[in-house]
């Protein structure tokens, strides 16, 4: 059951700096109220996995880590690969992160990448198919967040991004209805890429890209992802605040003006398109 | 079951249900259905069957979820085995889980938690029946029985989803919409504040769709508003009604 | 591991006025020791389950819906069809209740229902085998306690038998091993309908129908099943208290001379055979 | 294994095992079998194999369930994984749980627990074969187990089923005939008070069924209850035994 | 996740007192440092369990029951049986053991118990196997634990052991690629006899068989197991102390050494080898 | 993918990844790793990716695991699901349950946990792709982060493993001479005490094999703790290291 979070110790003073700063136009890091932090996006780096991809988004770090199974399809759509999207918070990454089943933080974290991927139509499913009604990829996203420093959702969401461009899976043959695998690669069908951005909105201005001090005093947040074709494809608004009806509309526009920038950070991290 | 397509659900503007794009399903609210719980509500919204408990503010359980300066908010957003068409194990799912997280933040900047350090307030939602857009519906009936227990609100909080079937924007998704159409966005609303408490959305909107889906949703939550005050007017009509009324 | 529960608040006083008035023949509420608060039960009211019923039994109110599933048999009954009784006492039910994995309250709940159903042979499960060692039928029936004012058990019970009742499947057709559901339903195949009725221990005297606040005084219950031949067919002495062997005939006595007018409430509550 | 039918349970009015329908199978019961616990006992009841053990009045644990006015009971019945046909996992089941609660209720009545309030007495029921009955048999030797401990107690609760064969009452049913029987009933009982503190039943019985089953299960509970006593008395011949005799 | 234990309560008093004993080459039971308390080990007394034994090991008591089923082999050994160890400390052995799911203490008890057997190849799994791929025995050895003074490992081990030494399974026959049961009975294929022994330093020396006392005090221990060719099979250090590099070598030499007797006990007491 | 024999793993002296019998594979190290950790360190040691992080001292929770005495050291060893060929479950395996105890108990001893009464010492370790001997590697990594986070420490613990391919013994195996070799003994050591922390071993050795192995670890944990200073010296070059440095 869901309740009120523990705010972790941020001094009111600081919390006070903040806010006060935000609504002078700057940031306590030094960026302007729309700027990302750096983004550092370095793919293919666990080898037993098919894709990965460690993100630091400022001090914030992700690794998402991309293993494909054959599998079991859903029964409603049986000519389809299957893809589940996992979210791990550490207690490496934070201290009051604790070991444990997933809770509603990782939980969510999880569900909102897994919609910019599953709604963008990121990896078509369809070509994930094996045999029907029987056999598919099983393509497993899990992400494992190792350093928290703030907007765990788009550091997240861009890793995985760049683990399923990168991730290669095996080619196969059926004969008789019996699978192999060939020895040779090939990577994951994709069609599309989403990229995901996540605002916040601190006494009355909004913010890109909150760090961990800023989502403490933030009334809310609210986090848009866009597809290549510059559609809207999730939304999710965070936090015990609420936004204005014009704050939504400007978030979603800031976002679609935003997201191919970040697009092609993440393609020139993985060299998509040389294969 | 014959296989629909979304065509189907939209035919010459009129929807599978007779509906129009712009209506919202039949809505009937009751508020103080329940002996045991400070407050309660039963809300049916098209098929949806729901039915929401509150108790607070009461000793916070377990004791270190307390907060100094405020009431800490509990909320659980639960379906019935039999509320879906599979049955559905009693385990909360990962969707349960995190529709409970966004319950609690659509209902928390409307509750006046300040008034009740070291307590708890405790939302309980349950899924009797279920038909697309329920959780709009929880926090629908959430606020009538936060209403109903007394507890001192900033306003009521309202809420209802738009979506695209075949193309078309629609209002109110019912479950077979939902699974064939494009996109569904629920949002929840505080007039008095023309703010959103809750925004989630999933499929592909342009630009124009989703401004044009933001309004159509306001401005349906400000027609389930006006029901929700009716509900409550018609509970305490003999009482007399300050406290949530003060908001009008 | 099952401990000596936490009895709820209720002042001494308030307990021994109750004690005090059964002493003398009377109850808070104004009936007879041996009568049943107001029964209501409202069947179909789940359009999405097979059969659901709802009853309200004074304050108390419980739901019960039934699903129906295509599943396998257990492997000892190969031929039969399978029932399960599962009990959530769901939080808002009563300030006491927590969210969880059942508890034994809620257990004890559904087996002694389980066992009145299964005992008295209410579903002939032999009826619901489709392809034996196969394909069965397996029906569950969900008890949801909705508001607790005292003896859940013969609420649930009531509302089960009449949820069963209710209950309607699809018809099935069987070819090359494949079933295939048509359109037209049927009840399923009733054969019984147990009747359940608790009795109190509160001071010396036996109270039928416990309120909440009487189970808060009484010493023990006895549940009594009786099925539509006026036999026995299950019973469950609960609480830290003791019954003599006379009052147990005295309850059994009582449950076998009163089952037939709540059978009677159930079936007209469903309007059983006019189908 | 060739099939059994009910009918094959009684033959010439003799029961598969030999015993006659109004005959217990042996039993051996034995007082302070464990070094670590406070109260320990070992019952064999047919091929039933129970051990019972006791811990306490001591701290409660977790905190919050003691009580102020009397000790905190808890129980557990268990079953080993090798204690039956078919390896059971050791995670509590269902049936485990109810069969928990209700020793812990057929035993609440016999313990003086307002001696020791906010104290813990904790039963550990450890059945290591199972052959119909190990509930009564469980309940034999917890009785036992807490004489051993020196937890004062108005009386013994002596324990056993009585049940239904191809017709036929009969006595302490063994699991085979538990199984094609058509009625089981385990009755626990405190001579003293004259009165049931356990009563189960599944099956079917007539009126006149079931008052005969009462009466055969009462008197056996008094047979058992005298074969409890002489237990405790080789226990504690030297010592002298008060406490527990002041009963008989 | 693992934590330091609490200690459970021993008197600073009584603790100093077995440290200065064993400093003088004397133990509190009077035993000598490398001398194991009396073994009494019972098997075949569980008849509903293929195999069984009860170990007493001064006043540590462990039962084992051995159950045979037929499962399915792990995919990577497809024509080899299946062995699982499972311990269970249950809370009537000691006051400080809670019921629930096992423990770190319970598993790396169940663990080095396993590894013992499965290292040793005690049981000859490919014996096992039925059908390749399909079918074969899956051997569970539960220990349970019923009273605890010390050296679980020691007398868990020789239960196992003498368990599985007098389990019987059913003899079989594959016909047409179904298995049938025959009623003749046959022992488990075995192989090798694996021997335990645990060693606790204490102060400076090195004692066998420590007691909870013992082990109260201790800082590590090491476990040995040795094959009936006296050769090393597992070794597991335990505890929040070290143990210098000739205390290593010195345990593994007197294990050696000490093996065949404890080998012994066990046979005699399953009377292997009349079969 | 063609199956390997034993044999094949050392041919000529050689085994599969161009090694001796008696040499480590590749070692890298790297210290303050982390923003949030107090102490933190990332060990690749062949193909095996590990990263260690330390929290504490701080409070004990929950507090009832508080020592009136020293500190508790907590202990996490986790594999990522994409550490492994198939996938793992998130779940902590017995397997994983058992390397955090005795990783644990093998950090113990070098800890001066005496220095810090009633707080926790927390060391949590990913193993983020996993090539055999991850629980030593774990271990080089996580007596960094404790230094690392200014934990005193009566030594720095280092840890290799020691197998029997094919007959021959052979220096920290991979996962591939893991499966397919007859042994494996993971050795953690204190060199300034010449002691044993952690010792576990599975497969067959004869004595002789034992103690020539045991010395084989001993030498190359000695090798590993030089690396293991020399990136603390890397890191700490311009601050100037007492503490550590104190045991050289």
């Amino acid at each position: 059951m869901s309740a009120t979070p523990q705010i972790p110790p941020i001094s009111q003073i600081e919390g006070k700096t903040i806010i006060d700063l935000i609504a002078s136009g700057k940031r306590l890091d030094g960026r302007g109220l729309l700027d990302h932090r750096g983004f550092d996006i370095k793919a293919g780096i666990i080898e037993k996995a098919n894709g990965s991809a460690h993100v630091s988004l400022g001090k914030t770090k992700v690794l998402v880590g991309v293993k494909v199974e054959i599998g079991e399809p859903f029964s409603d759509v049986p000519d389809q690969g299957v893809l589940t999207v996992n979210a791990e918070l550490v207690p490496m990454a934070y201290p009051l992160f604790e070991p444990g089943p997933p809770d509603e933080n990782s939980i969510e974290l999880a569900r909102v990448v897994d919609r910019g991927i599953r709604e963008s139509k990121m990896v078509d499913l369809k070509k994930l198919c094996i045999i029907p009604n029987e056999k598919v990829f099983v393509v497993f996203v899990d992400i494992y967040v190792l350093d928290h420093d703030g907007n765990l959702i788009d550091a997240s969401a861009a890793a995985a991004a760049a683990a399923l461009l990168s991730a290669r899976i095996n080619k196969f043959e059926v004969k008789d209805g019996e699978v192999s695998l060939l020895p040779e690669t090939m990577p994951l069908p994709i069609s599309n890429i989403p990229v995901t951005m996540t605002f916040a909105k601190i006494g009355g201005p909004i913010v890109l890209d909150p760090s961990l001090e800023e989502e403490q005093v933030m009334s809310s947040r609210l986090t848009v992802t866009i597809d290549k074709e510059g559609r809207l494809c999730a939304l999710q608004k965070g936090g015990m605040g609420y936004m204005t009806v014009e704050d939504v509309k400007e978030c979603v526009r800031l976002a679609m003006e935003k997201a191919p920038r970040i697009r092609g950070l993440i393609l020139e991290a993985v060299g998509y398109g040389k294969d | 079951m014959p296989q629909l397509s979304p065509e189907d659900l939209f035919r010459n503007g009129i929807r599978v249900d007779g509906r129009r794009w712009n209506e919202l399903r039949p809505i009937r609210m009751e508020v103080g259905v329940l002996d045991k719980a400070d407050g309660s509500a039963y809300v049916e919204h098209g098929k949806n069957k729901i039915l929401v408990a509150v108790y607070g503010p009461r000793e916070a359980h377990p004791k270190h979820i307390a907060l100094p300066d405020r009431a800490t908010i509990k909320c659980r957003y639960h379906m019935a085995p039999f509320s879906v068409e599979e049955r559905k194990s009693p385990a909360p799912s990962r969707r349960e889980i995190e529709i409970s997280k966004v319950i609690r933040e659509a209902l928390e900047p409307a509750i006046l938690s300040e008034y009740y350090p070291r307590t708890s307030i405790d939302i309980f939602i349950e899924v009797l029946q279920s038909d697309g857009g329920s959780r709009c519906a929880g926090i629908n009936g959430a606020s009538l029985a936060l209403a109903d227990a007394g507890i001192p609100m900033r306003d009521l909080v309202a809420a209802c989803a738009v979506g695209k079937i075949a193309g078309h924007l629609a209002l109110d998704l019912s479950d077979v919409e939902d699974k064939l159409g494009e996109a569904d966005m629920p949002v929840a609303y505080m007039p008095t504040y023309n703010s959103v408490t809750l925004l989630q959305m999933d499929g592909v909107f342009t630009h124009d769709e989703f401004a044009a889906g933001l309004e159509l949703a306001v401005e349906n939550c400000k027609k389930i508003y006006q029901m929700q005050k009716e509900a409550l007017r018609r509970q305490y009509l003999e009482i007399g009604s300050e406290g949530i009324e003060a908001n009008r």
